[in-house]
């Protein structure tokens, strides 16, 4: 009881996930364990089950969300609306999450234009994107990675819980002029 | 998602745009657009992949069956069109235009009959950058429509009890922040003339100063937020940040007779 | 029961505390008046009386605050915070310094790409920037400016001792931080 009150407090505060080694290093109490906390964590799940909000567990941890049949009452909020990104940058994020770990010039060969850097500087500043380290050819060019922000911003745990890459040849022509509508909607 | 300006795949005619209230349209076999729709047209794509792309799809082809000779003629022709209306083109364009025109020169060329020595079809590696670039196409799609923090559903928190921490909070220093903001302006290519200077940032101060004062207190008679410490220049300063204000529309001033006292009030109704 | 859950989920989404009257403009609903508001507001008190959080009013409205008791916890999870702001971070922070009162529209303009709002809530917690009112334009965003703490925090007393803008170039070359490096420093 006491315990699930703790988890819920850290969750609540942190405005990021926490991991269960993260909770443990904090309460750094033997009486609780590994299998404590996982229980308090079921416990919090059922408990909240009927409210607003659901604790859910993303790629860094556990963190409490507002279920999404809110959202229309909540964007009220907010004067801004959320940021709606280009074709441009969302092929770059699927090169990157799905070829990972991959360099600007690698990604420019696959979409036969070049990327810019506003682009890659969204994604970084974004943290959705980071560099892993440099390719050893001439320029060392960066190698870029997704992170675990951008699984925990898309609600998922791990990278193969992304949509399949489709498989050569298995597109259906519609689809392609689906995606020519959706740009000029968006124009 | 707005779908009014739904297009059907396989119609003949396809409405490209709606250009000053007008739809464009054009069909396959008739290649005549309008210049500013052309543009429209070219600026939906992602670079040359794309629009061969389209081309292919457009005719209900696969993109393993493509006719290079007139897919490329078709491209050509674009190509030259843009050219003429002197739009700007990417020299991503320019080059896919020699590419597929290289590989229409090979195609034509005569097979050497040495079937030791089997030549690859030169239209392989388009085709295969064709389906490799399709692929992250598709997906990128279904990537956008996973919902989103931020975007399709929101986080909870909850305000903070009061707390001693433990550490450090990371710190800032003053040169950091002072090239930080450089590079920024640098970045930007702002002029010269937006070099931030003492008089203008002791008014940005004060208008900072000001609309906090007008959250506590919903009214100010100006001579209140002079300090005589201040001297002549802080009474300067405070009346330009007033008047900064009041193009902003982010206060009102209310001075009810010559030389009389000026009444700051707050515009701000939420707090 | 289902207004409830609106305004709980309003109150956990917020991070400010939202008043009835603003409830009452994001519901829009004649079904819901302020005595079903109040009403609301003081089930929700009853219900989560036993968990880690209460709904409290404070001068601008009500909202979910940790109770007190949890605060040593609290204090550890806080402890563990990267050692280093963000790139974008400090960008936002010395554009708030130097051209404030600004908007966080007319920042993401300058920086050309958007900023988060957990970089203004930090921002915010760290009590270096506040809002001091709103921009007149539709959707009236709120316009931010430093702090009195944000000047005592860099040991000056007021904004105009704040470095002149750098003559560009003369930026020491260990200064500048390459974008690219510096985000995988943070992340």
């Amino acid at each position: 009881m006491e315990l699930e009150n703790i988890l819920e407090s850290l969750y609540f505060s942190a405005s990021r996930p926490i991991s269960t080694s993260e909770v443990l290093k904090i309460l750094d109490d033997p009486a609780y364990n590994l299998d404590a906390i996982k229980n308090a964590i079921s416990n919090l799940q059922k408990k909240y089950q009927d409210s607003s909000f659901e604790l859910v567990k993303v790629a860094s941890g556990h963190r409490f969300r507002i279920k999404q049949k809110y959202s229309p009452w909540i964007s009220k909020l907010w004067s801004e609306k959320p940021q709606k990104y280009s074709r441009a940058l969302l092929e770059t994020l699927s090169l990157i999450a799905y070829k990972q770990p991959i360099t600007r010039g690698e990604i420019e060969e696959v979409r036969g234009v070049s990327v810019s850097s506003q682009i890659i500087r969204t994604l970084l500043d974004r943290s959705w994107v980071k560099v892993v380290g440099h390719r050893d050819v001439p320029g060392r060019p960066a190698l870029l990675a997704t992170t675990k922000e951008f699984l925990d911003d898309l609600n998922i745990s791990k990278l193969s819980q992304l949509p399949e890459l489709p498989e050569i040849g298995s597109i259906p022509a519609e689809a392609q002029m689906n995606l020519l509508e959706e740009t000029q909607d968006n124009a | 998602m707005d779908n009014s300006t739904e297009l059907k795949p396989l119609q003949q005619e396809l409405n490209l745009a709606v250009l000053n209230g007008e739809e464009i349209s054009f069909s396959a076999d008739d290649l005549y657009i309008p210049p500013n729709a052309l543009k429209i047209f070219l600026e939906s794509f992602e670079g040359p992949l794309d629009l061969l792309l389209y081309f292919i799809r457009k005719q209900n082809l696969d993109i393993v069956d493509i006719n290079v000779l007139e897919i490329t003629n078709q491209y050509v022709r674009y190509i030259d069109l843009m050219e003429k209306i002197q739009f700007d083109l990417a020299g991503e364009y320019l080059v896919m235009a020699a590419y597929l025109t290289e590989i229409k020169s090979r195609m034509m060329l005569p097979k050497e009959n040495d079937s030791e020595d089997e030549e690859e079809d030169p239209r392989s590696e388009l085709i295969r950058r064709l389906q490799e670039y399709e692929r992250y196409k598709t997906v990128s799609k279904s990537l956008d429509a996973i919902p989103r923090a931020g975007r399709d559903f929101y986080l909870a928190s909850s305000a903070l009890p009061e707390f001693e921490s433990t550490r450090d909070l990371p710190e800032v220093d003053l040169d950091q922040l002072s090239n930080v903001f450089a590079e920024l302006v640098q970045r930007q290519k702002l002029s010269a003339s937006h070099i931030i200077e003492f008089e203008k940032l002791s008014t940005r101060e004060k208008m900072s100063y000001i609309l906090d004062l007008l959250i506590k207190e919903k009214n100010i008679e100006f001579h209140k937020l002079c300090d005589s410490k201040e001297g002549k220049i802080g009474i300067i300063v405070n009346f330009l940040a007033l008047l900064e204000l009041a193009k902003d529309s982010l206060i009102r001033i209310i001075q009810s007779k010559d030389f009389g006292i000026i009444n700051l009030s707050s515009k701000d109704e939420v707090h």
